[in-house]
């Protein structure tokens, strides 16, 4: 039982789950109306993916990849790449993170709320705002 | 020395610049944009270089630190992105020498900051183009990207949400490729592109190559901006900062086509199963998109936000050779992605020095502009009739090797579909060139005391512009041959 | 692999507790559990490089959040 | 009731897929694609061939060097952006504390964070993870860490001298524009280190062609760490750069929830 539990979770089942952890942070994205939650699923979803890296280097019978005396073979020890890989993109969403961040707090002070829909009729408010000044500008030159 | 390691050199250079630019200016106020501008000459110089190198001797194979090909990272330059990257030297150069005239707050911190994202702005598209490895190219583009966020971001309080609508979605995109990248690693277990061509050859990988497709042209599509992804582009290209919106608009979407195409043609081959179907969504995309942009473009009154629309349009063509798939419709759709550049870079050069003279975009206020401004409007126009595609000029030899490739595979909806779009671009321009010489004079006051019409480092870009717009159209024939020396290879 | 499926059962319901949820201090607070769970995550699969940087990166980005709290209603609507 | 839909309909149309097709190896073959082309080469060479037990670091710094150079200037490139966005004064503070107090708000005492003992903090904790950095530093080849990691932790113990109050003068004074040169500098030595082998006549990072007068397998150790100080320096700058521009952007005073 517990055997072909294993099996199908090492052949489908870990992968069907990252997929709908990616999915997940998709939907986030997607979905959610204030901008601060965006910015924590699009976390989650980086996350997905480098969990999906990592499953493709996995040896059921390796170690973690730093060499010790004894050990010569190559299936002894775990694939060392995904993880020289998903070092780089961490700290790639690290940086993107905090660019968002600084963004937000921008918004934040510039329009007073961080919610999208809150956000839209402001910046509606502001446009029709300044055709109506400019309206008027012109009007005053006319005459 | 310098002839055995041009392609890196092309790009460690600029970025040593961009990594001191902030120090240098630190300890002189001038420094350190003059080391960033002679940076990304001395690359233009060591591009065209390399551009010779190539056409003499072939493809040039660059391993970074001299590992076998698999196990390093290595770079590639054939003679497509030879051109390409000569193409973003010339308008990473003249942008870099225009854009200092729009830096409001010339504290040393602040101007030296945005010298340094400008040169790694242009760092990053020129790896993008000249990599030779999948995760090498995540990682450009997201210096691509990241640069682009905060260029955008700096244009005021409608930039700064666009930039976060874009970062969002931009980060969905990069994340599609690495799900790509990942399947594709899963399957053959090698991140070189050529090996991987290889390998993916060699056995069954139908569903792999259908799989990763699926991720890939939503990814790329988004960051170039085709037809149902192009939400973010219009507000983030309308507001992005004055200075360098020519290098985003003009370069920043052709990079991820350019990838679009090395992942397609390089790498996945013609040859597999489901090639069809790929080819047939790919042009649905960009019939969408080339309807939508045009139609879109004509009813907006701001300049910036029609040729932001017009963009879209604009992508479309260069996917539409990539549906077409012949080696002389691959041509076209490489000569318009040079060509484009270099007309929308020069339509926002424009734009931008009207606004620096005058402060307005807007349409209705241009009237008989061409008597204050006749270099400008002389690019304007040029630019115009080159978009719509008037003979002599870079947009109608495009379009011309577009169509005879269409022709060739008999796709008369695709010729139909090109010839009205370019009617459609025709309205719109014509509207512009309209208000430009012939509407009344509008009475725009000069910010700036009476003087010659714009200072030089804003007439350098104008003429190049120019230029290269009316080069590329008569030489059209020389830059297919050159293209077509990859090209041969890899098309139907 | 019942290790790894259990704790990416809770990554999936810590997400959905974020999505759902309807204050911004709990999301961030969940968010720093959520990365303390990867990181076992990545020990467990035999990553303890990624791992470290996993754990520094969660630290520093819950750190940021939490400033940027100060600043942002935690409210919901 | 829309947002579980939307949410249902992109779980279903993102994992069918991969639940249908038979696509990614299964997890723990040691004979799959990804276990057999490249990395057995990683993993038998990187001791003979970088003098690096550490595989990870042999990949990031070694053979794949490239991407890490252009993860460190990805760092560099966020905190310049954060410095370039958050430049500006803001018009007004949100809450100002003195409005506050005019309301009739009660006060509800000392923040948090300033009741923590700064002298404990500085005197115990502070040197040791400084030290713990510079540890991980040095020693990344041979067992867990690397530069990044030595970096973070370092812009770490500026984050907690920061946070706990402004009463003292915290261990580092850097303003925004040194730091954010600062981080500049770092992955400028690791381009600087690539350049000086093209210089001598190899390709670029190409450690081996280093003109020191040491052994073969010396070169790439000296190579190597080179590159792990300048990725360390980059991401401290980096970090501290990011912390001090949010914090001058962001005022502390207001504790009243």
């Amino acid at each position: 039982m517990m055997i072909t539990i294993s099996t199908f979770l090492a052949e489908k089942g870990i992968y069907l789950l990252t997929f709908i952890l990616l999915s997940l942070g998709v939907a986030g994205i997607v979905t959610c109306n204030n901008y601060m939650k965006k910015l924590i699923c699009m976390n989650i979803m980086q996350v997905a993916v480098i969990f999906l890296f990592l499953c493709l280097g996995q040896k059921s019978k390796g170690t973690i990849p730093v060499a010790v005396e004894g050990l010569e073979k190559a299936a002894d020890y775990i694939n060392p790449l995904p993880h020289g890989l998903m070092l780089t993109a961490i700290v790639v969403s690290l940086g993107t993170t905090a660019v968002g961040l600084s963004l937000l707090l921008r918004i934040r002070e510039k329009y007073g709320t961080i919610e999208e829909d809150d956000l839209l009729m402001r910046q509606e408010l502001l446009s029709m705002e300044e055709r109506q000044r400019r309206k008027q500008e012109l009007q005053r030159i006319d005459t | 020395m310098i002839e055995n390691n041009l392609p890196v050199l092309i790009i460690i250079v600029p970025l040593c610049a961009a990594l001191l630019c902030l120090l240098l200016t630190g300890i002189n106020r001038h420094l350190g944009r003059a080391v960033v501008v002679l940076a990304v000459l001395a690359s233009l110089v060591m591009s065209v270089m390399q551009l010779g190198l190539v056409i003499k001797n072939g493809p040039i194979h660059y391993a970074i630190g001299n590992y076998k090909v698999p196990f390093g990272i290595e770079f590639v330059i054939d003679s497509l992105n030879a051109v390409i990257i000569v193409m973003i030297s010339t308008i990473g150069f003249i942008s870099a020498v225009y854009a200092d005239h729009f830096v409001t707050d010339r504290r040393p911190l602040l101007h030296g900051a945005y010298n340094t994202i400008i040169a790694l702005l242009i760092t990053g598209l020129l790896g993008m183009a000249s990599t030779g490895d999948v995760f090498n190219l995540y990682v450009f583009l997201e210096i691509t990207s990241l640069s682009a966020y905060c260029l955008i971001a700096l244009g005021g309080s409608r930039g700064i949400v666009s930039a976060y609508r874009y970062m969002l979605v931009g980060t969905i995109a990069a994340t599609f490729y690495l799900v790509a990248a990942a399947l594709l690693y899963g399957a053959t277990g090698t991140l070189n592109m050529d090996d991987m061509a290889k390998i993916l050859s060699s056995g069954d990988y139908d569903t792999v190559m259908l799989l990763s497709m699926c991720f890939l042209i939503p990814a790329f599509g988004i960051k170039m901006a085709l037809f149902p992804f192009h939400g973010w582009q219009p507000s983030a290209y309308t507001h992005a900062e004055a200075g360098t919106r020519p290098l985003i608009t003009g370069v920043m979407g052709k990079l991820p086509a350019y990838a679009m195409f090395r992942f397609f043609y390089c790498i996945f081959g013609t040859d597999f199963r489901y090639v069809r179907y790929l080819m047939l969504a790919l042009g649905v995309f960009s019939v969408c998109s080339m309807l939508y942009g045009s139609l879109m473009a004509m009813w907006q009154n701001d300049i910036r936000k029609m040729l932001a629309y017009s963009s879209v349009a604009q992508i479309g063509y260069i996917s539409l050779g990539f549906a077409i798939g012949t080696p002389i419709a691959l041509a076209g759709s490489f000569l318009h992605m040079i060509g484009h550049a270099f007309m929308k870079g020069g339509l926002f050069f424009c734009t931008g020095a009207i606004r620096y003279k005058f402060g307005t975009t807007d349409l209705n206020d241009f009237g008989r502009i061409y008597k204050k401004m006749p270099l400008t409007c002389g690019l304007l126009t040029v630019a115009a009739l080159s978009m719509i595609g008037i003979p002599p000029t870079a947009g109608f030899f495009s379009k011309w090797y577009l169509a005879s490739g269409a022709a060739d595979q008999h796709y008369w909806i695709y010729i139909a579909v090109l010839v009205i779009s370019s009617l459609l671009n025709a309205v719109y321009f014509f509207k512009l060139i309209e208000k430009v010489f012939i509407n009344e004079d509008a009475g725009l006051k000069d910010k700036w005391s009476r003087g010659p019409e714009l200072p030089l480092t804003m007439l350098i870009p104008i003429v190049v512009c120019f230029v290269a717009i009316l080069g590329i159209g008569l030489f059209n024939a020389k830059i297919v041959d050159v293209l077509l020396l990859t090209l041969g290879e890899v098309g139907l | 692999m019942i290790l790894e499926a259990v704790l990416l059962l809770g990554l999936i319901g810590i997400t959905l507790a974020i999505i759902f949820g309807t204050d911004l201090m709990v999301a961030v607070v969940i968010y720093c559990a959520f990365s303390f769970l990867t990181m076992f995550l990545y020990i467990v699969m035999g990553a303890p490089d990624v791992a470290f940087t996993e754990a520094v990166i969660g630290v520093i980005s819950t750190v940021i959040f939490i400033i940027l709290l100060r600043s942002i209603d935690r409210k919901i609507k | 009731m829309r947002k579980l839909f939307t949410v249902i309909i992109l779980i279903v149309a993102i994992s069918t897929p991969f639940f249908a097709f038979d696509v990614l190896p299964v997890i723990g073959d040691p004979d799959s694609a990804p276990n057999s082309h490249v990395s057995d080469h990683y993993i038998e060479h990187a001791v003979e061939e970088c003098n690096s037990p550490n595989m990870v670091t042999a990949v990031i710094v070694d053979y794949r060097a490239f991407d890490t150079m252009f993860e460190t200037t990805v760092m560099f490139l966020a905190g310049v952006s954060v410095v370039l966005l958050l430049a500006g004064r803001p018009k007004r503070r949100l809450i100002s504390p003195s409005a506050v107090k005019k309301r009739g708000r009660t006060v509800r005492g000392k923040a948090v964070y300033e009741t923590v003992n700064k002298d404990v903090m500085i005197s115990l904790i502070e040197p040791l993870i400084l030290i713990y950095a510079v540890y991980v530093l040095f020693h990344g080849e041979v067992s867990l860490g690397g530069g990044f990691q030595a970096g973070a932790l370092i812009g770490m113990t500026y984050l907690l001298d920061v946070m706990v109050g402004k009463r003292q003068r915290p261990i580092f004074n850097l303003s925004k524009f040194r730091s954010a040169a600062l981080a500049g500098v770092g992955p400028f030595i690791y381009a600087l280190t690539g350049l000086i082998s093209v210089f001598a006549g190899g390709m670029y990072l190409e450690y081996n062609r280093l003109p020191l007068p040491v052994h073969q397998a010396e070169l790439h150790s000296i190579g190597i760490t080179a590159v792990e100080i300048g990725v360390t320096i980059g991401v401290a700058g980096t970090i501290i750069t990011i912390i001090n521009a949010l914090m001058e952007r962001i005022s502390f005073d207001d504790d009243n929830d």
